[in-house]
């Protein structure tokens, strides 16, 4: 018997596989899959103080081996998702993390206190990273101070575990990433998308209407998996890697990079029961490589 | 809805562009109805990424039929498939078409957009009179001709933009016509974006009650990615893969 | 008849189409595949003042839809490669670029003067960005201010046109991109390759010694895309596009963008004719889209 | 050397990890020599990106055979291709061996490293007399027994890790005794990297002519990439892809 289990700290997860926030829905949708209690923790898509109803399309955009979005996070608000997450959390008693978004700081506060006050509510995590923003725009990760000073306010006003979500968009990660734990972060998740573009030569525009969208899957693999290295290395808190993950092999290759956990994204959408297939293999590599428990690999690699 | 790996039973070229694929599936062939799609894995690598929907042409359990259009990568490598060769599908999605009873039905259908109306054809042709209006581009695109004339058609309205078989012009050129000479009550149709627009102009306030089947860029088909968004007329979204593919004609903003 | 000719300023090239550094050799490997004439230009691999043998295998590992590489730019020294450059240019009249590589300032602008000598080279590309260094290391087109020291030594000591070749592992490509300018670059070509990383799992040691790798082929090419556009934003100076570029389609989807040329690179490892059929490609799109020269699509993105 | 999209012929399973492919090229079967290599293009998408590098099993004119292991996504799509597919190969690539006439030679193959041995068995056993050593895991993995016995062999020693064919042991086991008791001239060998450094240790100074054929990483196959640099005996790097497959064992940094 080979043991899943994984430490965030302030929390041991059944299994080191979380899905990813947009990639997953609200759970409920996959149920006809398979059954929630297998998770690790899933994390719902993305939510808002008030209804929001996304980006016009296109809103996807495939490349080699990778997916551009800009959805643009729609959703129906946090009083309606609170139903929501009472509702699921009738199905399983797997960990449900809510993904906090905010245009301002004080959205991302409100946000994150309505959830605070939730039982069923297990972690936050905070996506200072959504990169479908305004033409221009930034978001919060992609400056030290800000991710500091946002973190820090969120931190004094919950309780709950708090994961931040990271951007790869950044020149140097480490400082972002101990401005988050610096600013009381329990975690840190990483990797959010790519920035990217695409054109389309018969209309000579842009693809997407905001211009830039988010790059994802199996082609970020490799440049994740460096961010994720540099973020172990910089900061005393778990960190959760996210980026491209498609197998079993991928997520103890983030394992063995120092990730605690990993985040499931975009294989999702394209396989849905990605999850259990993953599941299951982790199990069969942990057998092969004779290895009983994830501590055994976790952050050992040689360099 | 599952997702399968199947055996594809056959993939025959019906003309440069076309192919008609049996696929071996007891469980969606058995719990599909007219309008229903499915999202195939063209690939068993990451290039391309996404599974690709198709609309069920065809279901005589335990096989389904798609029949499509080579336009790009991922239906290129779909008309490599070969008999016994293994896919993985997922279905059967989307909504489905209401039940209908002694009326008259005008179905409509351009280019490929005849997959969802074959079924539809097929389904409601024992209770209801069904009038058919088919157009392509030349008589090569009218592909499953004599599929069609096989099926008990009240009458078949032809168009070519060629004039090569049928009429010359386009499928939406009489369609007011055949609907008032034939007290036509329900629409169904189904063709690409321009066919759609032309249509709801010329039939919207007719007084029949209009169907359509939509298309959308899709990124998951089964309601979690929100890429399939199309906007209605009260400017909310809807989902093309979960609240359509079928919609009514008057809901959607043209 | 179309027009595929590009103005750079100071030479017009006959096509866009260049063969990427690194890629395509010293050119004559690929006179078994193609006339070399066909070529807009082309660009030798990277070179060093001394001899150097390149890094410890492995020096490459797959990706989905990309590349790893860690090769370490091997190579006989500028000395050598002077008379191979003279033999080649016996070959084919078509442009001859040369990457200029230095581990020191003073080792880029030896090169560069070695070079600007030559008859035979009609450009200089200053390769500022291999990202094939030494751990922790970074290379100057990652610093705004080194970009700009180094470019304008060079400019001061050579006279043949310069290309500056950036970096994309880089906060804001627009700033260093600027700064090569006022250093006095004729042209910008980028991306240079992305930072990646790959762990093997049963050595459970990462898969190069340099721990980094460069990231290049077609799953990068959303990312190169949002950074050539960010970059013709931001300089007067032509920009010659490059990452992951595999078709006429891709190659027309820069110059809309905004590039007035392109380079090729990890395709040709894949498919020695590539740059035959690119160029094949780029002929009836322009003529699919009506379209006779290609200053008709160049930067004209509406956005 | 040349890229052409080629068809498949045949792709005989030979058991559940080894194919037979059989490749119609009138121009790689025609420049081929035994020790030259092929790039083959496993899939028209981006996934995988790179070629893969087979040597050249046999080659008839207009025909040449690859043998292959299934070890990974490349190789599995291999393995899916069938008759009258098209597939893209790059050849032939690589030295080759030297002519001989009148000598003794040991071949030695150890797996899937047979491929050169048996082109090369093919090619010299008309002026030399070929010993074969040759090993695998166990009888189902001797594949080609039956292949290789066809030839004109002068002996042929089979080895198996457990015993269920030929003697029990390592291809290298008696290495040493074969060539001193039948006074060979020349080694060939071909086969894993632990088979090597065992075979250096053991025949390096006995006084034979020793051939090796190697494998590295490869991503051009034509010496552009240099991603197949092998260290020689003088901390050199050599190519594999234009220095080799072929060296001399000596050269070779082990
Ligand atoms: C519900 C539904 C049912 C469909 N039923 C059928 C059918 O029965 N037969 C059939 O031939 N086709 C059908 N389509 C369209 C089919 O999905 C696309 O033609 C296919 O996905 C194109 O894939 P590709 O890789 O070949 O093209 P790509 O290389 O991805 O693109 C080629 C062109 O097709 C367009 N395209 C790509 N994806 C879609 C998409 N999902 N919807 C519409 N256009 C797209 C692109 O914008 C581009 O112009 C249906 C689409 C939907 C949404
Ligand atoms: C000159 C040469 C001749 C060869 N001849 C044959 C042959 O005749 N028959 C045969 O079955 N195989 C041969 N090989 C090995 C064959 O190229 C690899 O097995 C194949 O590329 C693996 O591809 P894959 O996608 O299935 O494996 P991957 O999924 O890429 O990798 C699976 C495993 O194979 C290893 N591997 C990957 N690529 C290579 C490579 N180029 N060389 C060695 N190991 C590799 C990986 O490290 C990994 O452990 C030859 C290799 C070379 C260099
Ligand atoms: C369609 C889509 C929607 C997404 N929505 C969100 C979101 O709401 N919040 C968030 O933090 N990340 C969102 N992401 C990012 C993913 O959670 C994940 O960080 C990213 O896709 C990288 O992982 P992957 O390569 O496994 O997909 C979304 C990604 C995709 C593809
Ligand atoms: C094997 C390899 C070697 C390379 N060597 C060089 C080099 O010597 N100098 C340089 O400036 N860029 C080098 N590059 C980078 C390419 O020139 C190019 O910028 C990059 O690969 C992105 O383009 P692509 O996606 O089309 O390959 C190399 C890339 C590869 C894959
Ligand atoms: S295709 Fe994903 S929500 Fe409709
Ligand atoms: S494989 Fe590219 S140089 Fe040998």
């Amino acid at each position: 018997m080979v043991d899943l289990s994984t430490d965030l700290g302030f929390i041991k997860l059944k299994n080191p596989v979380i899905t990813a926030s947009g990639t997953f829905g609200y759970g409920e949708e996959f149920q006809d899959f398979f059954n929630l209690d297998i998770l690790g923790a899933f994390v719902l898509k993305g939510i808002y103080k008030n209804p929001k109803s996304g980006n016009s399309p296109p809103r996807i955009h495939e490349t080699a081996s990778g997916l551009l979005n800009s959805i643009g996070l729609p959703g129906p608000g946090a009083k309606e998702l609170q139903k929501i997450v009472k509702r699921i959390h009738r199905l399983t008693k797997t960990p449900i993390i809510i993904n906090v978004c905010g245009e301002s700081d004080e959205e991302y506060i409100e946000v994150a206190e309505i959830f605070d006050k939730m039982d069923e509510v297990t972690m936050l995590e905070l996506n200072i990273s959504c990169p479908n923003i305004k033409r221009g725009g930034k978001c919060p990760a992609q400056d030290e101070k800000h991710t500091y000073k946002l973190v820090n306010q969120i931190k004094h006003n919950t309780s709950k575990p708090l994961i931040v979500k990271l951007s790869p968009n950044v020149n140097d990660i480490s400082s972002i990433a101990i401005s988050a734990e610096q600013g009381g972060a329990d975690c840190i998740s990483l990797v959010n998308t790519f920035l990217g573009m695409a054109v389309d030569l018969d209309s000579k525009r842009p693809v997407f209407k905001n211009l830039f969208a988010g790059l994802s899957g199996p082609a970020i693999k490799p440049l994740a998996l460096k961010l994720v290295w540099e973020t172990v290395q910089s900061v005393h808190i778990p960190v959760i890697g996210i980026g491209g993950i498609t197998s079993g092999r991928d997520v103890m290759e983030f394992i063995l990079t120092g990730a605690s956990a990993v985040q499931i994204g975009t294989i999702n959408i394209v396989e849905p029961k990605a999850s259990v297939r993953i599941i299951k293999e982790i199990k069969d590599i942990m057998k092969k490589l004779n290895i009983e428990s994830l501590d055994e690999i976790k952050g050992k690699l040689k360099i | 809805m599952k997702e399968q790996r199947c055996f594809v039973k056959e993939n025959k070229k019906i003309n440069e562009n076309y192919f008609l694929m049996k696929i071996k599936s007891e469980y969606i062939s058995k719990n599909s109805k007219p309008g229903n799609f499915v999202m195939v894995n063209v690939s068993e690598t990451f290039d391309p990424l996404l599974k690709r929907p198709f609309g069920i042409f065809k279901s005589e359990p335990p096989f389904i039929w798609l029949y499509f259009e080579v336009v790009g990568k991922g239906t290129k490598l779909l008309s490599n498939f070969k008999k016994n060769d293994k896919i993985s599908i997922l279905g059967p999605l989307g909504n489905s078409l209401p039940e209908f009873k002694n009326k008259k039905i005008l179905m409509i259908a351009g280019g490929r957009g005849i997959v969802p109306i074959f079924y539809s054809i097929h389904t409601y042709s024992q209770h209801n009179d069904i009038f058919l209006v088919y157009g392509a581009k030349s008589e090569k695109d009218l592909n499953l001709y004599e599929e069609i004339k096989s099926k008990k058609l009240k009458k078949l309205f032809l168009y070519t933009d060629n004039g090569s078989v049928g009429k010359k012009g386009l499928v939406t050129s009489d369609v007011k016509n055949i609907i008032n000479n034939n007290k036509v009550d329900i629409t169904i149709s189904c063709g690409p974006e321009p066919m759609f627009k032309t249509l709801v102009k010329k039939i919207e306030h007719i007084g029949t009650e209009n169907y359509i089947s939509m298309e959308a860029l899709m990124g998951c088909g089964f309601g979690i990615c929100h890429s399939c968004a199309k906007k209605t007329k009260n400017n909310n979204y809807k989902q093309v893969c979960t609240d359509g593919p079928i919609f009514k004609m008057e809901d959607i903003k043209w």
